[in-house]
């Protein structure tokens, strides 16, 4: 077969070479002998990006050198290619959330201590990410902590109007004070597992 | 493509007149390990190295003489082979039980060739290297599909794949999702390990107070002062003025705001704690 | 800008990829509701693989399925675009991996009868590491040795769609048989059921 041509080799380099080539790197693909000079090569590149102007990826010139870079019009199908799966969130991260969403405006240092447990900056910065809590303001205190609360996108996701479709405070409080004293004494004493078990463990949800 | 990793010696004539020649060096034969070192012993030592195994060897033995597999010269084989062995002692090369195990086979097999075959059931009367044959035979068809898979095209030798810059695809974030239920039952079992929480007063502020605290807060955020009468609304009612008014009365008890008043009977500001006092 | 033509988006997402892609993942690149089937998507890939011809990369389908690659012709200029060249295979290596290739599933004492030697633990190693075998079982004797296979990667690396496209073990056997017992069953006597002659024209496929 014929020896292929000047520009094809080179776009062969760029398509396996996963990063810029500059003219230098270009010159190195050829034996000593037969190494076009940079004129050349420049020539070469001109007529590749000519030939890239219809296709779906295009020859970019940056700091280190050329490439060629999928064109950003074909986003909207590539994005698929990237997206991944999304995963869970944590415990800490959810009941941080709930803990802004029932006590905002609040801060690091108040969630901390009704959690027991430090707050990574990974969580505050994953809901603010995904904009369902922002700053509001900084506590007047030493070191003037930031103020966390929820924001309008946390209640269109959970089709809320207002913090107010919230449960009521009140009703896990009772909840939980029917949790912690069992109506009768004998529930605790008769070792039957079968007594309302399912309350115990999982009370259900606030109407 | 298709080099032939084994021994240089295979593409020398056979010679009749030195057929039990141990080594090949640089292509010159030597029929027994010399006394003065004239070859560089390293360079005896990779030759030997070159083979994988017993079965590797005797294949260079049999094949270095264009001999068939189907019929080995037992006696003759099995003396150059224990040879091979013999100078792979003497380097104090680390010499695989295999090799061991293989002269003991073929002097195994020798011996059985010298003896009388039985002449009734000649059928049954296997010949004694039929076993050693099969064993090369299935080595040398791997030994060949080694080679011939080595030949295959490969990734980054023979074909590359393509890669290209994604740097202007942006990518959507896809994000987990979580339903208020889930939401919920993260709080119930921060009350359910939090005791101190129970005690304070929060049970008793409606959320639509601590609510109102955030947006008034977040206006501040983007005015830095606010006139007072700005925070109520009027289509909100007599229980929104409150709501607005218990608000503002928790953020300046929780300094989170300030209330001032240029003149007496003017304007009432709510700003920012940190902000400049109000003027006109 | 008018929307891209269907061979166009798929040469973006094969060139954005950086593995191979197979139907499904073409198909996940659209909308539901505008999701192109299997039959326009294998059109369009046989128009993909058309425009190519004339050009440095070649589109070619392997196990995991379809993927763009620098045409061989341009490896003489591309091995300088590498600062290390890909390391040879020692014959060993290459040897464990055949006798595996052909007939997988196979234990580690297998291959060691067919080699006549012991396989060294860092040869299964690089093997597992590059993923081009990988333990699918264990075989019901004592001591239930690992049953060896190939991966699909280790198709991709080779350039093959399926076992069946590697190219057939020399039948020494079947000559032997021939030119030394024409009529004994002598060789089916000897307790070696891997030396079954049918068993060794195809090797299994894939699990």
């Amino acid at each position: 077969m014929t020896e292929p041509a000047l520009p094809d080799i080179l776009e062969a380099a760029l398509l396996a070479a996963g990063r810029p080539l500059n003219l230098d790197d270009f010159a190195a693909l050829f034996a000593e002998t037969d190494c076009p000079d940079h004129d050349t090569l420049q020539r070469a590149l001109a007529e590749l990006a000519n030939r890239f102007e219809q296709r779906p990826c295009e020859l970019r010139e940056v700091a280190t050198g050329y490439r060629l870079q999928v064109k950003a019009c074909y986003s909207p199908w590539l994005t698929h290619l990237f997206e991944e799966r999304p995963g869970r969130y944590s415990r800490a991260l959810m009941e941080t959330l709930a803990i802004i969403a029932y006590r905002q405006p609040v801060t690091r240092g108040e969630i901390e201590e009704i959690r027991g447990v430090a707050v990574s900056s990974s969580i505050t910065r994953t809901l603010q990410e995904r904009a369902w809590i922002r700053v509001v303001g900084h506590k007047e205190v030493p070191g003037r902590p930031e103020l966390l609360a929820t924001t309008p996108d946390f209640l269109d996701h959970f089709n809320l109007k207002s913090l107010a479709d919230l449960p009521p405070l009140q009703e896990f409080i009772t909840q939980l004070e029917l949790e912690k004293k069992p109506s009768s004494p004998h529930v605790d004493q008769t070792p039957t597992p079968s007594t309302h078990p399912n309350q115990q463990k999982n009370p259900p949800a606030p109407g | 493509m298709n080099q032939q990793p084994s021994p240089p010696a295979s593409d020398q004539p056979p010679d009749p007149a030195q057929p039990s020649a141990c080594a090949l060096v640089n292509g010159t034969p030597y029929r027994e390990l010399p006394e003065d070192l004239y070859i560089p012993p390293d360079a005896l030592e990779v030759f030997l190295e070159t083979f994988e195994g017993p079965l590797d060897l005797l294949l260079y033995l049999i094949r270095r003489q264009n001999l068939s597999i189907l019929d080995i010269p037992v006696a003759d084989i099995t003396r150059q082979y224990l040879t091979y062995i013999g100078m792979m002692t003497e380097l104090r090369m680390e010499l695989a039980a295999e090799y061991l195990l293989m002269a003991a086979i073929l002097a195994e097999i020798k011996s059985r060739m010298l003896l009388p075959k039985p002449a009734e059931s000649p059928q049954e009367a296997e010949d004694p290297r039929a076993e050693l044959v099969r064993r090369l035979h299935e080595y040398e068809r791997f030994k060949q599909a080694a080679e011939t898979l080595e030949a295959l095209p490969q990734c980054g030798r023979d074909y590359f794949q393509t890669t290209v810059d994604t740097g202007a695809i942006t990518v959507q974030k896809v994000y987990p999702a979580i339903e208020l239920e889930d939401l919920l039952a993260a709080f119930r079992a921060v009350l359910r390990n939090s005791e101190r929480l129970s005690h304070h007063s929060i049970q008793r502020e409606p959320l639509s107070v601590r609510e109102r605290m955030s947006s008034i807060l977040a206006r501040l955020g983007n005015q830095t002062r606010i006139p007072f009468t700005h925070l109520f609304e009027r289509h909100e009612g007599r229980q929104g003025v409150v709501v607005s008014f218990l608000a503002i009365l928790e953020l300046a008890r929780e300094r989170l705001i300030r209330i001032v008043q240029d003149e007496p009977l003017g304007h009432v500001w709510v700003l920012a704690p940190g902000g400049g006092a109000a003027h006109d």
